[in-house]
């Protein structure tokens, strides 16, 4: 190829390799304006009504701001120290942690599971459409609703006082142990039926004959899913790892409803404790660090996501 | 030709191929749905005992009988001024929804499909609004609308919804656009289509299926939410089903979980009216 | 010109709405704009002093809540208004203190709820019981029911911030002293008088006295008979009549002092009708005060919500509030505010959701533990006051 | 190596009757082309043979033993499907070793075959890459690697070739006869390339509408077609065919139509020939000779036919040309440069003349070969 | 009906060049294919031609005017894309109005403009279906409605056939020729398939790294390539090249290689030969004949070769055999089955034989044709 590339030296030499750049430069100038004119409506109002209120948070957080006193004097990093040094912001951060890793591992392979349960089943439809249904209503709802549930007298123990001599009457939403899984599970109960509907999407666009390939190379169907449909399914499951990344981070009205009556209602998540130090303590300027920090990791995973989805979509094109 | 009839029929009438056993799955579905319905019976239970027989009874008693249903109906629809807040709610979901996905869709294309610098940022910066939790962004847009004029508006609570439900259908309907074909823009291109044509009458017609899914998303978010229209648009004129459902709870709640209740299957009525319908559009759009 | 009155209670949306139709008749055209909750009901208000556009006419509470309202110097002072009402002898002359910071009235009174035990009269009447009228008779009334096997005290942590109802009563009831301190700062909450409230609430717990406080259905529970005694504001009486309760069977006392204290004193709960200055300044804001504490406004509210306001002039809303008058008429009680309103407004949240853990948990190794918690907390806040 | 009987096979797909009955028996070391239109059930026979599709009615016996219901891992075939279907998140070592792994078979003796198989199929470069990285042709010898180091009894094809551009599938067509040829393994190719069909089979199976309408080597059935289906569907460019009657003038028949006039030969043609029949003739385009004016003109009779289009493809030229009798196409060797319009005369040479019957499109040869079809074409 | 003029025509992609200064020169109403090895650059040079490209320097002329900044719509092209390009969401009605709606032209107008391209391709039936629900000649039809209803002054073809089987491919080809002489609009036609070059072609263009190699009339460049790569990429199966020296013998020259020694015509390769030069000979397939020893022994000189492999092409069989100058294939018509391992003896036409310089790649002919490559092979 050397003769090529010592050809191309030249042709450039001889047609101006800086002239064909500034036009190429100029035509991206062009584009952009074009794409500006289309992406116009919405900057316009998502910077509006979304961003503007971001940066103003990210501003209060920096002061002293407390809404009724209007004391707005610079604090500088002073309401991010005192949130390492909070004890209750640890423990909200150690709980949305583990929301974060329950909110992926249970509903994906609950998800999953169901998925592939219901592929190519009759009568799945109906199935898929019940196990959807809860995420069409109001979480406010879904929590008064499961509340009852886990009520002392509440279904579950009725459930579970069928198998024990003795009345069941655990409170599952007043024991630290407890409250956090049983949100999780009312959780996974609202949110699996997006994950399999999205993965069941996922997996009737693989390509059917990898998978024969491997039956006809020995595989039996544990295998075939194991080493073939799990892999060729990475791209549809790191978008809905990724959507329940975010999901779980910012989970709010489940907590706030169901855990309404756990004492340490503020340290259930993040979001419920940024809820309790803004609207109970009216301490506005340390509630919006908080914010801050929460936004910081969705935007950092969100970005982690446009990278990694070129990658995987790379391995498995 | 009759031999040949006879012998497909024959053909036809073979006993179909044993296939592994459906019917345990089958089985195995049945009873997950049931699972998952269980957690309604207590709502199903509630809503058809007076207020009285709510009070005296376990929470999971059954009913005496379901004419109570229809008292409670109306009890919840009149004292929960509920017809005004359907009204605003379908206002807010319908305008909300579709404008925020038209608006996501023009958003995504030249993110989609046309090639300039930091496309990436821009798309992040798009995105990057609905990054907090959104309880913060409360105070803000009090200030905003107040300042604007807009709070307690039809109009500022359209905008406002607009705006929240651009970023998750701009990121759906980005990763469409990039799946379409980039050759049928040039044949447009070529067929004398201006770029506004090309986004209008060759991209969004293909866009149907994914449209409608993150457009009956956004309308159930919308509807579903609370949070902003209890603050920024709480009087009766503007308020929302969900709010107006809040409201109605702190009257009710402490005496008659069974109204509260009705009403919030009332409120729930329309989104899973429109689920059952459209189910398909709802679990098939939405490839990611 | 359409008046607003904005507040959190959308409970009292109906009988609200009755008397704003009462005072249509009166030219006063008022419109009743309540919130869904009393957070986002803060913050509405809240924003909208901090950008000065206080809304004319509102609900707030009482205590610490109201002196930082009135330190904004937004709202307007009702001395004048006051002087009326107590002219002609609607009201007597301790209710305008509730309302007011620095002896200067802000308010007037959307309702004053004086906190009292209600009880079952059929079981009382069934194991021959009559309403304690001392420390030791309250222990053999509780001791009496409980062996009938029925549970003497309802008490939940219902939504979460009901767990100072127990507290604030034994400590006033122990060490009104105390109870004064408490809210100042001067005592602490791992003071000896705390602890001693601890201790009485925990044995009371440990004899059985107390009912499940995880439910979620407090007047639900009263009306399934799952405590006999529910110590509460006299407010709870129209809700438990909705709920079906036979109003008649209701009765009511006064929870009575321990050995050693004197003073008979009662807890109340005054919510406040606050003004802003612009609505001072606004004669149909002014017209429809005057409406609202007149014998008409204050009848037509007692009889449609079942609040008293404090006017005497008038028939007391239910046979419950009149039972309490008399009482009050016979003996003079110390008026004091609940701990809720006299505690911080930043305290509130964190500290009551101790005095839940300690209901869920009752035993003097949590209370130990909730009380170091809360004199932190205490402690946090004071300091910070003091620096700037 | 194994012997492959297929006994009455018939595949039913809800109410829609797919493959026939189709009777085949395929001797060891074989190598069978199916070729067929689109649709015709190639496909579906495969895929019963490999245990992808389960058998409706019939019997699939290998090396006599019945094998209906097997497992598709048991009965020791290996399949090159046409999109390939490698696994894309494999390299190329990975995709050949891992039917070996799942076969525990032992890390040295997997080595020793994969070696066996690169080196067969000079893989060697791209061991490393992934399917993605490959070009076509590469990723259909990774394909083909992956069916090899199994060491099956029976290879199967689906149309491996169809992906690749026209230089690279010649290329290929030649390595899989060669590879075959070596290794002499039991194989079914599917195709619905003729070409293709006609060079790799040893045994041709042509299929119409789920069964097999005409089998054999495939010189046999280029040669002597059952019916006009089959003569129209192999040879390209396709066999010319011309509608007229058969007439007879005394012992002799006739084959005439408005252009041609040819006279018949009764031992190819059997006794079956009737006054007035009508029927079709067939000759393919190498047997249409153009009389050029420059040349000695043909013993034989012309005919005229004008010249609608002329293909010069190198080393022939194609002549496409409208007579009287109706469209025709010749191919012309050594090529020449022809105009558009010009009318040439052409000879034709009758001793590769075919007859079928107008209705029944069967031959009328009276050699023609038995065709297992039970449905009217 | 345009002329279009290519000069100096060069893309380049960020640092990187892709079409490296190409000069062509397209009469009205010509064919003009460009052919080449993927990744030449065919399909960026159409794409400049058609506006979908920016050009990085040099002048596109239409009619004599500069193009190089017209938007697509103003140059009057119609394309035709390899994937058809068809919008999935409209009727086959609705892709073919959907440019003169835009155009503004009147319903009558437009019917009448859809009806005639209808006719034309045989459309009729389909109108009313979406593009999912054809098959794939049929959409390529469409695809080619879509660009004749625009009348437009220049076709673009991007190989438009390589999505087809085979039998369509052939098909399609015929027509897509009829029509453009029917129509005689000028039209370039890009394809990696040399027979479709050959076949199609007026003017056939080979190019290679982004630059021409060769352009003429298919015949020209098949019989006279500018050099190896040409001669080797045109022409199927590909000529048969054997490595060896010439040898000079008094006034006459030789090639020699082990197998072959041939005596050289000085009249076609004129004065430049030299004694010991490194050459490399071409034949073409056919120009390779077998000396069947039931036939009279041919005139010229044999050579040995064993066959490793016939292919039966029913008209014709396809030699593969193994001599001492390396691997070559040989063209026997009409077929004849051979058996593997045979030992035939080859004689050559020598006067189709080509010389290529071995280093240089260049035609040795006198009459070679001058190359616009300015790049080594
Ligand atoms: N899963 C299925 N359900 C119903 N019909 C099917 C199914 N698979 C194939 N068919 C039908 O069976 C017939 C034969 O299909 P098959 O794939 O065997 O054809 P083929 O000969 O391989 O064609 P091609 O050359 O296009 O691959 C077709 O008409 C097809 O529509
Ligand atoms: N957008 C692009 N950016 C950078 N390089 C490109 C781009 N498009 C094409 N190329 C490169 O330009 C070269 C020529 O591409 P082109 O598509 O013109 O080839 P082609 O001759 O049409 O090949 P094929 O027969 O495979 O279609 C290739 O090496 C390709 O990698
Ligand atoms: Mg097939
Ligand atoms: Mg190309």
């Amino acid at each position: 190829m050397n003769p090529l590339m010592q050809h191309d030296q030249q042709l450039l030499a001889r047609i101006g390799l800086a002239q064909i750049k500034a036009r190429e430069r100029a035509r991206q100038g062009r584009q952009f304006r074009l794409a500006l004119r289309f992406m116009a409506p919405a900057l316009l109002l998502v910077t509006a009504l979304l961003l503007l209120p971001v940066l103003y948070n990210i501003w209060l957080s920096f002061t002293q701001w407390q809404l009724f006193e209007g004391r707005d004097d610079f604090a500088g990093w002073q309401n991010y120290r005192q949130l390492w040094s909070s004890p209750y912001f640890d423990e909200a951060l150690g709980n949305t942690a583990l929301w974060v890793l329950a909110s992926v591992l249970f509903p994906l392979t609950a998800g999953l599971g169901l998925a592939l349960l219901f592929r190519q089943m009759p009568g799945q439809e109906w199935f898929k459409s019940i196990i959807f249904l809860p995420r069409i209503l109001a979480p406010t709802a879904v929590g008064v609703m499961w509340y009852y549930v886990y009520a002392p007298q509440g279904m579950l123990n009725q459930v579970l006082g069928q198998f024990s001599s003795m009345p069941v009457e655990t409170g599952w939403l007043f024991e630290e142990q407890l409250v956090t899984p049983a949100i999780i599970l009312t959780f996974v109960w609202q949110s699996c039926g997006l994950v399999m509907v999205l993965l069941l999407l996922g997996l009737a666009a693989l390509p059917r004959d990898p998978l024969e390939a491997a039956r006809m190379d020995g595989a039996r169907p544990w295998q075939v899913f194991r080493h073939i449909t799990l892999p060729l399914l990475a791209p549809t499951l790191l978008m809905v790892v990724i959507l329940s990344v975010l999901a779980g981070f910012t989970v709010f009205d489940l907590l706030w409803v169901m855990g309404a009556n756990y004492p340490q209602q503020r340290t259930l998540s993040l979001a419920v404790f940024m809820y309790f130090e803004a609207f109970q303590k009216n301490n506005w300027a340390f509630a919006a660090a908080t914010a801050v920090v929460i936004g910081g990791v969705v935007l950092a995973v969100t970005w982690l996501q446009t990278l990694l989805q070129a990658r995987v979509d790379r391995m498995v094109r | 030709m009759q031999n040949l009839s006879s012998q497909q029929a024959k053909w036809l009438a073979l006993p179909p191929p044993a296939s592994p056993p459906r019917w345990g799955k089958a089985l195995c579905g049945l009873a997950l749905a049931l699972l998952w319905l269980l957690p309604f019976s207590y709502v199903l239970l509630a809503i058809f005992k007076s207020t009285a027989e709510y009070a005296a009874t376990a929470p999971l008693s059954l009913p005496e009988g379901v004419s109570p249903l229809l008292e409670n109906i109306r009890m919840a629809w009149q004292q929960g001024d509920m017809a005004q807040a359907m009204l605003n709610s379908s206002l807010y979901a319908a305008v909300g929804a579709s404008l925020a996905v038209l608006l996501a869709a023009m958003g995504a294309y030249p993110l989609a499909r046309m090639q300039f610098r930091h496309r990436n940022l821009w798309f992040l910066l798009l995105f990057a609004g609905t990054v907090f939790p959104f309880q913060m962004y409360l105070i803000p847009l009090f200030f905003g609308f107040q300042w604007a004029e807009l709070l307690d508006t039809h109009l500022g609570m359209c905008l406002l919804y607009t705006a929240i439900c651009i970023p998750f259908p701009l990121l759906v309907l980005r990763n469409y656009m990039q799946n379409l074909s980039l050759e049928i823009d040039q044949a447009a291109r070529l067929d004398g289509a201006s770029e506004f044509i090309l986004f209008w009458r060759i991209i969004l017609p293909n866009l149907r299926g994914p449209m409608s899914a993150v457009f009956l998303l956004q309308f159930t978010w919308i509807w579903n939410d609370m949070l902003f229209s209890s603050v920024l648009g709480n009087s009766p004129e503007t308020r929302s089903i969900m709010n107006a459902l809040l409201v109605f709870q702190g009257s009710y709640a402490q005496s008659g979980p069974n109204i509260m209740l009705t009403a919030a299957v009332l409120a729930s009525l329309p989104t899973l009216l429109l689920f059952v319908l459209l189910r398909r559009q709802f679990m098939q759009g939405l490839r990611v | 010109k359409e008046v607003q009155l904005f507040n959190d209670k959308g409970f009292w949306s109906a009988p609200l709405q009755t008397v704003a139709n009462a005072a249509r008749a009166e030219g006063i055209s008022l419109k009743i704009s309540p919130y869904a909750n009393a957070e986002q009901y803060k913050t509405f208000i809240q924003a909208s002093v901090a950008s000065g556009r206080t809304p004319e006419l509102f609900t707030w509470w009482t205590g610490a809540s109201l002196n930082t309202l009135t330190a904004t110097g937004q709202l307007a002072p009702l001395g004048a208004l006051w002087k009326e009402m107590e002219a002609d002898g609607r009201f007597q002359p301790g209710v305008k203190d509730l309302f007011s910071v620095g002896g200067q009235p802000y308010a007037i009174p959307l309702q004053l709820s004086r906190w009292v035990v209600l009880y079952d009269k059929r079981v009382f009447a069934r194991l021959g019981l009559k309403p304690p009228a001392n420390w030791a008779e309250l222990q053999t009334v509780a001791t009496r029911i409980k062996a009938a096997g029925q549970t003497p005290f309802l008490a939940t942590t219902q939504d979460g911030w009901r767990g100072f109802i127990w507290f604030q009563e034994l400590l006033l009831r122990t060490d009104p002293k105390a109870y004064v301190g408490l809210n100042n700062g001067s005592v602490a909450y791992d003071s000896p008088a705390v602890r001693n409230v601890f201790k009485i609430w925990s044995d009371m717990y440990a004899k059985g006295w107390f009912s499940d406080p995880r439910s979620n259905e407090e007047i639900n529970d009263f009306v399934r008979g799952k405590g006999v005694m529910y110590l509460f504001g006299e407010w709870a009486v129209g809700l438990l009549g909705k709920a079906g309760f036979p109003l008649q069977e209701l009765g009511v006392f006064i929870l009575p002092n321990a050995p050693g204290v004197q003073q008979p004193a009662i807890i109340v709960e005054g919510a406040p009708i606050v003004v802003s200055r612009k609505g001072l300044a606004n004669p149909d804001v002014m017209k429809t005060l005057r409406f609202w504490v007149s014998n008409q406004g204050a009848q037509t509210w007692g009889k449609a919500s079942g609040n008293y306001i404090g006017n005497n002039k008038i028939a007391a809303p239910n046979a419950i509030v009149s039972q309490v008058n008399t009482q009050l008429a016979q003996t003079r009680h110390t008026m004091f505010l609940r701990w809720w309103e006299n505690v911080p407004s930043a305290l509130q949240g964190e500290m009551v959701a101790e005095f839940n853990r300690f209901m869920l948990k009752p035993d003097m190794n949590t209370a130990q533990n909730v009380m170091q918690r809360m004199q932190s907390l205490n402690t946090a806040y004071w300091s910070s006051r003091k620096k700037s | 190596m194994a012997e492959v009987c297929l006994r009455d096979l018939v595949k039913v797909y809800e109410q829609q009757v797919v493959v026939r009955g189709i009777h085949l028996e395929i001797p060891d070391g074989a190598l069978v082309v199916l070729v067929g239109p689109s649709g015709c059930g190639k496909s579906t026979t495969l895929r019963m043979i490999a245990g992808l599709e389960s058998i409706s009615h019939g019997q699939l016996l290998i090396d006599g033993k019945l094998a209906n219901e097997l497992p598709p891992q048991e009965r020791g075939v290996a399949m090159v499907f046409q999109s390939y279907a490698l696994y894309p998140h494999m390299t190329v070592q990975e995709n050949l070793a891992f039917s070996l792994k799942l076969a525990g078979i032992s890390a040295a003796e997997r080595q020793k075959r994969i070696d066996v198989a690169v080196k067969t199929l000079e893989l060697a470069p791209y061991l490393n890459r992934r399917p993605a990285e490959l070009s076509g042709g590469q990723r259909q010898r990774v394909a083909m690697g992956r069916a090899i180091v199994r060491e099956p009894r029976v290879f199967l094809f689906d149309e491996p070739l169809s992906n690749l551009d026209a230089k690279l599938r010649n290329q290929m067509r030649v390595e899989i006869k060669r590879l075959q040829h070596r290794l002499k393994v039991t194989t079914v190719y599917v195709t619905h390339d003729q070409v293709e069909a006609m060079t790799l089979a040893d045994i041709m199976v042509v299929m119409k509408d789920g069964a097999i309408v005409q089998q054999g080597s495939p010189l046999e059935v280029f040669q002597n077609p059952a019916n006009h289906f089959v003569a129209s569907f192999i040879g390209t460019p396709q066999m010319n065919f011309f509608h007229g009657t058969l007439q007879q003038e005394g012992e002799h028949f006739y084959f005439a139509s408005p252009a041609l006039r040819i006279p018949l030969d009764r031992t190819r043609f059997g006794p079956a020939l009737t006054h007035g029949q009508h029927v079709c003739a067939g000759l393919r385009p190498e047997d249409i000779l153009p009389h050029w004016p420059d040349e000695a003109p043909p013993a034989a009779e012309t005919f005229a036919a004008t010249i609608t289009l002329s293909e010069m493809l190198g080393n022939e030229t194609l002549l496409f040309a409208e007579s009287a009798s109706g469209p025709l196409i010749a191919r012309q060797l050594p090529p020449r440069p022809v105009a558009d319009g010009q009318t040439l005369r052409f000879a034709i040479r009758s001793a590769n003349l075919h007859l079928f019957d107008a209705d029944s499109g069967i031959s009328l040869r009276a050699d023609r070969p038995q065709s297992q079809e039970t449905i009217a074409p």
